[in-house]
């Protein structure tokens, strides 16, 4: 009972946070409350059983690549008047239709999840099982993960490095 | 415990809300910021997904695939926040329509 | 002697392409000796030959080599020599040479005196290859060389683009003839299997019955050639604008023996036109009706060489006539003997419009006889022979054509009664000329009379054109004999009689002026007459309607590609699409993201409706 | 090994040439010229072990080594797709004219080009390479890789060095012939599927391809896709639009070799595979190819007549000429196919003449335009004597080359069909009249008033040597052509024979 009570609260924060991380002018602002939503994400994890996966994302999620968000946000050093012109774009007129589309696509989306029946298990997916797929079937995937984000670090730092050499 | 489980279809719910708020807030915000935001959590939506379905039939193949998608964000962020740079040197902005040279 | 027969047209054809070669480093002496002397050699060889041949007339056949061999079509170089070929070789080369020798005084100060020489050396060797020729093939070649080198000629003061459009007319009009003429030798092989003349005819001969359908069309195509080259009916419209050329050119070209080529061509094939009575029937019509058209055309031209034009297609007409009634040997002696004294007239012009500083209009001309005395004796001769008054060359020919053409059966005095009116119409035209240049009071002044380059051929034509109805023409063996009753004395006399009143009433109206012919000239049809007359009966005027602005606005209708508009629908479609899609592209990430939503809530419907089995 | 060397030699000569370019301005085009040269020599030695060219074996479909040379290596052996090479009179022909032209484009060249000599040169010899293996060629797959070879290096020619409009025509002439030349593939694949379906063997040699049974449908469109491939290139009438433009805008070493030897390749392709291919789909196509082709003559002629840009009025005259290959080849029996074969050699060399003098023309005076010319004769005579002499082998004056391969064609096309051959002799017609504007427009006349104002009292130059040497090489050829064309005619006639043989069995009912 308790797990579900725990589940219930922890996705009414997640959507909640993401919503208002979604409708804020200030980045900053926005980017506390994707952190909030990530971490009850990672509440979630925990109570479906992947201990694991639910310290990734704070890890990884919240921790490292939501650092990289604040670090490039304070390195832009926006202002007031960004807010002000964020806010003067959330208008109704602006998101009506695309909340339209969304909403027709989460009644899709709910459509097809509503044949899916039955609970998560309650045996929880050690550690020592995901690190076993991971090197033994997996191993090609962990293999192409390492290209891409080898390709990542080589691109970020490719743009990174044109954008300081500029300012100098 | 029996009988208490958490149903899945609730998970998937949770997970299929969080993807249409994403992808909500990657239609109506401009700011590029704003985009790489939506698109985690986009991403992070799907990977609930992947992990309750591991969950449900208690197999470590959902975990590996959100590991999979995490990589895939982070290499997602660091592109992504290298080209906010770029974009906010070149435009002095961060509105993505300013950058719209390659309209056909 | 014989077997050196084909040196005749090798010697001007070498000539002329050394002349092209090295035109610019030749002194003016050497070219002359070159022009000249090259058709000298070969008018001295092709008498030798002639020599032989008269002593022991056997035709003989000369192969040089297989032009081309393929599947059964193997045509030779190689040329054919009897008496025919004698004839007419002896009349390019003779009076080529003439024309020659007279042409180095008449161009001495032109500037491209090697072009000219290399020109008319190059068609003295087309018009041999032409009637040496042994297959109807070797016969287009030269039929073709010696329209370019008339093209050439005619074109030959090419800075003024009147005379350009004067050789483009005489080469695409006789092209047009050449092209029927083209299609009657593929028929002619088609059906006989081989464009050997001697051979074809034989076959035809055995294969066809007279009145056949297919040699009627093979014979016509012919004449389509014949007609085009020799300006008859109704390809005769080149010819007075051909005039253009040098004068010596207008001589040798197109009036002794280029012009003659259809007949010739025609004398050549007789076994075919044999072979099919109607197509001999047109040809005497067409030639009738050709030699009248000009007659009255040549009758009111003032232009000095366009009388003569008219005059020269008129007197083919009258070869025409020969060979429509079946007087083979007449026409090629009326080809001949006109050669001659057509020569003497045209050189006679030439020497007035050489002295008169191309002066053209014989009204502007008189007086001329005592200033120009050997121009004058030149033109009387000339225009005896060329009336047909008795005991001049013109009379021996033109009396046997009026003769055959009267006693050939059915038609024949109808043709002879036109032929009369034709030779009535030349004799005062002729002297209206004589008339109107040498006598009367002086307009102009001449630079002097002829030099002596120009003299001796003249004199030496005159003396053609007296005697040469004296020659007889070794054509005996090559034409069947003229058959059919001599018709009454009556008819000889009329003939003889008529040149003699026309030169009388010429005599009347344009000299002594007893006639006069003001009133009816100003009347109103007489000045509808007159024009019409002028400007050649309003063909030249017709085709221009008909075919040459039809043509220029249809090509200028399709200059920018007609067809290109259907791949440029092509293009426009592709191109519309491409806009519409590029719409789309509109640059900016929330309208591609939102097209994705779109899309992907599309497909999900889609994917939803079809049940998982169907897939 | 002798085929695989020529066609190396030209492309390994381009990488040559092209690097050449360091070594000054002026090296690579002599660097071309001597490896077309030694291309040239080197075929001619080879041939002088072979026995006499104009008593040649008839080359048997089934019998390779009937052929003058035949080579063979693997390449994709799971589909059947070898190196298949082979040599038989047609093919020596068109490949001795095409080293012959391919000197006289490099001569053409030689003072024209000013940009990117060496890329220049390397992309002539490409081409030249391409079409020598589209000539050799007979793994049909092969056949479609130098198809598409010579395509390329011949778009970059007019591209990069063509005039004014040189974008447009080169993106035209592109997709015209890459287009059709997909439906080329498109009709090897299936024929091979036929072929495979038949005999269970995945085979592209022409040989195995030769005697495919198919329905008549099949047969009707596969032959219908070589065809067009074909006729585009020919490029006979309505394909023929991107001619003009093509030849107009290239440069002129590109517009010799369009027109002297590219043009061929559609016309040998039509001898070689699209009627021997589908004897009896062909047969029964014949008088609309032929009617097209009748149409092609005379259309072309009119148009030529209409142009006022020197080039286009050639490029027109082309269309004209190519009509009576067309007609040639369709008509199918030995006289007119000899014809069409003698056209092909003879008008390459006429048309390469005429449009090197339009070449010279644009480098001497800037412009195309007839109506900017006139009374040039007077200035260059030498230019002019030599125009009015290819000018009259284009209307096809007798005792020059182009005159034996039209009356052969027409012979051969009137034993078929005589109306087809009344209106194809329109063009002979029509054929002078353009010509002989051509002459008028730009060689007699008064010298226009803007081309006197541009000359300001200076001379022009006449022809010098270089050129008078190239001039003379192909009068030279068309006089010989004209007065003893058989040494061609018997390399060509054990081919035709063994064609008609061939498909005789077939077309006979």
């Amino acid at each position: 009972m308790l797990e579900i009570t725990l589940f219930y609260i922890a996705a009414t924060i997640a959507l909640a946070a993401t919503v208002l991380a979604m409708t804020r002018a200030n980045a900053i602002h926005a980017l506390i409350y994707l952190i909030v939503s990530l971490l009850a994400v990672a509440v979630i994890f925990f109570l479906i059983g992947a201990p694991f996966a639910a310290a990734l994302e704070i890890v990884i999620y919240a921790g490292a690549i939501m650092v990289l968000f604040v670090f490039v946000i304070m390195m832009l050093n926006l202002g007031e008047e960004g807010d002000a012109r964020e806010r003067g774009l959330l208008q109704p007129s602006i998101w009506a239709g695309p909340a339209l589309l969304s909403f027709l696509l989460f009644a899709e989306l709910l459509y097809m999840i509503s044949t899916v029946e039955g609970p998560v298990s309650m045996q929880a997916v050690s550690a020592k099982e995901v690190g076993l797929a991971l090197f033994g079937p997996y191993v090609l995937a962990v293999e192409i993960a390492s290209m891409l984000l080898l390709a990542g670090l080589v691109g970020s730092y490719h743009l990174g490095r044109r954008y300081l050499e500029r300012e100098e | 415990m029996e009988g208490l489980n958490i149903p899945l279809n609730h998970i998937l719910l949770v997970s299929s809300l969080l993807f249409s708020i994403g992808m909500l807030g990657l239609m109506i915000r401009r700011n590029i910021i704003f985009i790489l935001m939506s698109l985690e959590v986009m991403l992070n939506a799907a990977a609930l997904a992947f992990v309750a379905a591991g969950a449900h039939w208690g197999q470590p193949d959902g975990q590996i695939i959100f590991m999979l998608i995490l990589s895939i964000a982070a290499a997602e962020v660091a592109v992504g926040l290298g080209l906010v740079l770029q974009v906010q040197r070149r435009f002095k902005t961060l509105d993505m329509d300013s950058a719209n040279r390659m309209r056909g | 002697m014989a077997e050196m027969v084909w040196l005749v047209p090798l010697i001007p054809l070498l000539s002329s392409v050394m002349l092209m070669l090295c035109s610019a480093n030749l002194p003016r002496l050497l070219i002359g000796l070159l022009g000249v002397g090259s058709v000298g050699a070969a008018a001295l060889l092709t008498l030798s030959i002639g020599m032989d041949f008269l002593a022991d007339p056997e035709p003989f056949q000369l192969t040089l080599w297989t032009w081309m061999q393929v599947s059964n079509f193997s045509p030779g170089i190689a040329f054919y020599f009897d008496g025919l070929t004698l004839v007419m070789m002896s009349v390019i080369t003779g009076v080529g040479f003439l024309i020659h020798l007279f042409s180095t005084e008449f161009m001495e100060e032109d500037a491209s005196y090697a072009r000219y020489f290399a020109y008319l050396n190059m068609f003295v060797a087309a018009m041999l290859i032409l009637v040496m020729a042994d297959n109807l093939l070797l016969l287009y070649l030269g039929w073709e060389g010696v329209g370019v080198c008339s093209y050439l000629l005619v074109g030959f003061w090419y800075q003024n683009s009147a005379n350009g459009q004067a050789a483009r007319k005489a080469f695409v009009v006789t092209r047009i003839g050449d092209t029927a003429m083209a299609l009657g030798l593929l028929l002619l092989f088609t059906e006989l299997g081989t464009l050997d003349i001697q051979s074809m005819m034989a076959v035809a001969n055995q294969q066809w019955q007279v009145g056949d359908t297919v040699p009627l069309i093979a014979c016509l195509l012919l004449l389509g050639g014949a007609v085009g080259k020799s300006a008859q009916l109704p390809l005769h419209t080149w010819l007075p604008d051909a005039m253009a050329g040098p004068t010596p050119v207008s001589a040798l070209i197109h009036a002794a023996t280029m012009v003659t080529a259809g007949v010739y061509l025609i004398a050549r094939t007789h076994d075919l036109f044999l072979l099919a009575p109607i197509s001999m029937m047109v040809v005497a019509l067409v030639g009738l009706a050709t030699s009248l058209m000009a007659a009255f055309t040549a009758l009111m031209q003032s232009d000095i060489k366009r009388i003569l034009a008219y005059s020269t297609i008129s007197q083919i007409g009258y070869m025409f006539l020969a060979l429509g009634v079946g007087a083979w040997a007449a026409g090629i002696f009326h080809l001949m003997t006109h050669a001659f004294f057509k020569a003497l007239l045209f050189l006679g012009s030439g020497a007035i419009i050489h002295y008169l500083h191309h002066e053209h209009d014989i009204f502007k001309m008189g007086g001329l006889r005592t200033k120009m005395p050997v121009t004058f004796w030149s033109f009387m001769i000339g225009s005896a022979a060329l009336a047909a008054l008795p005991m001049t060359s013109g009379f021996f020919s033109k009396d046997q054509i009026l003769l055959q053409a009267y006693m050939m059966p059915g038609a024949g005095p109808w043709l002879w009664l036109g032929g009369l009116l034709g030779a009535l119409l030349t004799a005062i035209y002729s002297f209206r000329l004589v008339f109107v240049v040498f006598f009367g009071e002086a307009k102009t002044e001449p630079d002097g009379d002829t030099g002596w380059r120009m003299a001796v051929p003249l004199v030496m034509l005159c003396g053609l054109a007296m005697i040469g109805g004296y020659f007889i023409i070794p054509v005996a063996d090559v034409f069947p004999a003229v058959s059919g009753e001599h018709p009454a004395h009556w008819v000889e006399y009329v003939s003889i009689s008529v040149p003699l009143i026309g030169l009388l009433l010429a005599y009347l109206i344009f000299h002594s002026r007893q006639i006069n012919m003001d009133t009816l000239v100003n009347s109103s049809v007489g000045q509808l007459l007159r024009r019409f007359w002028f400007g050649g009966w309003g063909i030249d005027w017709l085709y221009d309607r008909v075919f040459v602005r039809p043509y220029y606005l249809l090509s200028g209708l399709m200059k920018n590609e007609p067809i290109d508009a259907i791949y440029g629908l092509i293009v426009a479609v592709n191109q519309t699409f491409n806009h519409w899609l590029a719409e789309a592209q509109t640059g900016q990430m929330r309208w591609y993201i939102l097209s994705m939503v779109f899309g992907l809530i599309v497909l999900l419907t889609l994917a939803l409706q079809i049940p998982l089995e169907a897939l | 090994m002798v085929m695989v060397n020529l066609i190396l030699i030209l492309l390994l000569g381009g990488v040559l040439a092209m690097l050449s370019e360091r070594l000054g301005v002026n090296v690579p085009r002599r660097v071309a010229l001597a490896v077309v040269l030694v291309d040239l020599g080197y075929l001619l030695s080879e041939l002088a072990g072979m026995p006499a060219l104009t008593q040649l074996q008839a080359p048997m479909p089934d019998d390779p080594s009937t052929w003058l040379m035949h080579f063979q290596a693997q390449w994709i052996p799971a589909f059947g797709i070898s190196i298949e090479l082979a040599l038989d009179g047609i093919s020596l022909l068109m490949v001795l004219l095409t080293l012959v032209l391919g000197a006289i484009a490099v001569s053409a060249s030689w003072t024209d080009v000013i940009v990117k000599r060496g890329f220049f040169e390397a992309n002539l010899l490409w081409t030249l390479a391409g079409v020598l293996g589209v000539f050799m060629a007979l793994d049909l797959f092969l056949f479609f890789l130098f198809w598409e070879v010579m395509l390329i290096p011949m778009y970059f020619m007019i591209a990069i060095w063509g005039h004014e409009n040189r974008g447009y025509a080169a993106m035209k002439f592109f997709i015209f012939t890459q287009a059709s030349g997909l439906l080329m593939l498109v009709a090897t694949l299936v024929l091979v599927a036929v072929n495979h379906s038949a005999t269970g063997q995945w085979s592209f040699s022409y040989f195995d391809l030769l005697n495919t049974p198919m329905a008549e449908q099949t047969a009707h469109w596969l032959m219908l896709g070589f065809f067009i491939a074909f006729v585009v290139k020919l490029p006979a009438f309505p394909f023929h639009t991107w001619l003009p433009d093509a030849h107009t805008q290239a440069p002129t070493a590109g517009s010799v070799i369009l027109a002297g030897i590219l043009l061929k390749t559609g016309a040998y392709g039509l001898i070689r595979f699209a009627v021997p291919l589908f004897p009896e789909a062909a047969l029964n196509f014949s008088f609309t190819a032929m009617a097209l082709g009748a149409a092609g003559v005379v259309y072309g002629a009119v148009l030529a007549f209409a142009q006022t840009d020197f080039k286009r009025l050639v490029a027109y005259s082309s269309v004209s000429h190519m009509g009576f290959v067309l007609l040639g080849v369709y008509a199918w029996n030995e006289l007119a196919l000899q014809g069409a074969v003698m056209q092909m050699v003879a008008h390459g060399f006429s048309t390469a003449a005429l449009f090197m003098i339009a070449g010279s023309l644009q480098e001497r005076l800037h412009t195309r335009d007839m109506r900017e010319m006139g009374g040039l004769w007077q200035q260059m005579p030498r230019m002019g004597a030599v125009a009015m002499f290819f000018v009259v082998a284009s209307l096809g004056l007798p005792g020059l080359g182009n005159f034996v391969a039209e009356f052969l064609v027409l012979l051969g096309l009137f034993q078929v069909n005589p109306w087809m051959t009344a209106v194809a002799a329109l063009g002979l017609i029509t054929g002078a009249i353009y010509s002989l504007i051509l002459m008028q427009r730009s060689f007699q006349g008064e010298i226009s008033a803007t081309l006197s104002s541009k000359l300001e009292g200076h001379g022009l130059a006449d022809f010098a040597g270089r050129e008078m040497v190239t001039m003379m090489v192909m009068m030279v050829a068309l006089i010989g052509l004209g007065l003893y064309p058989q040494p061609v005619l018997d390399m060509a006639k054990p081919v035709l024979q063994s064609l008609l043989e061939l498909t005789s069995a077939e077309m006979t009912p």
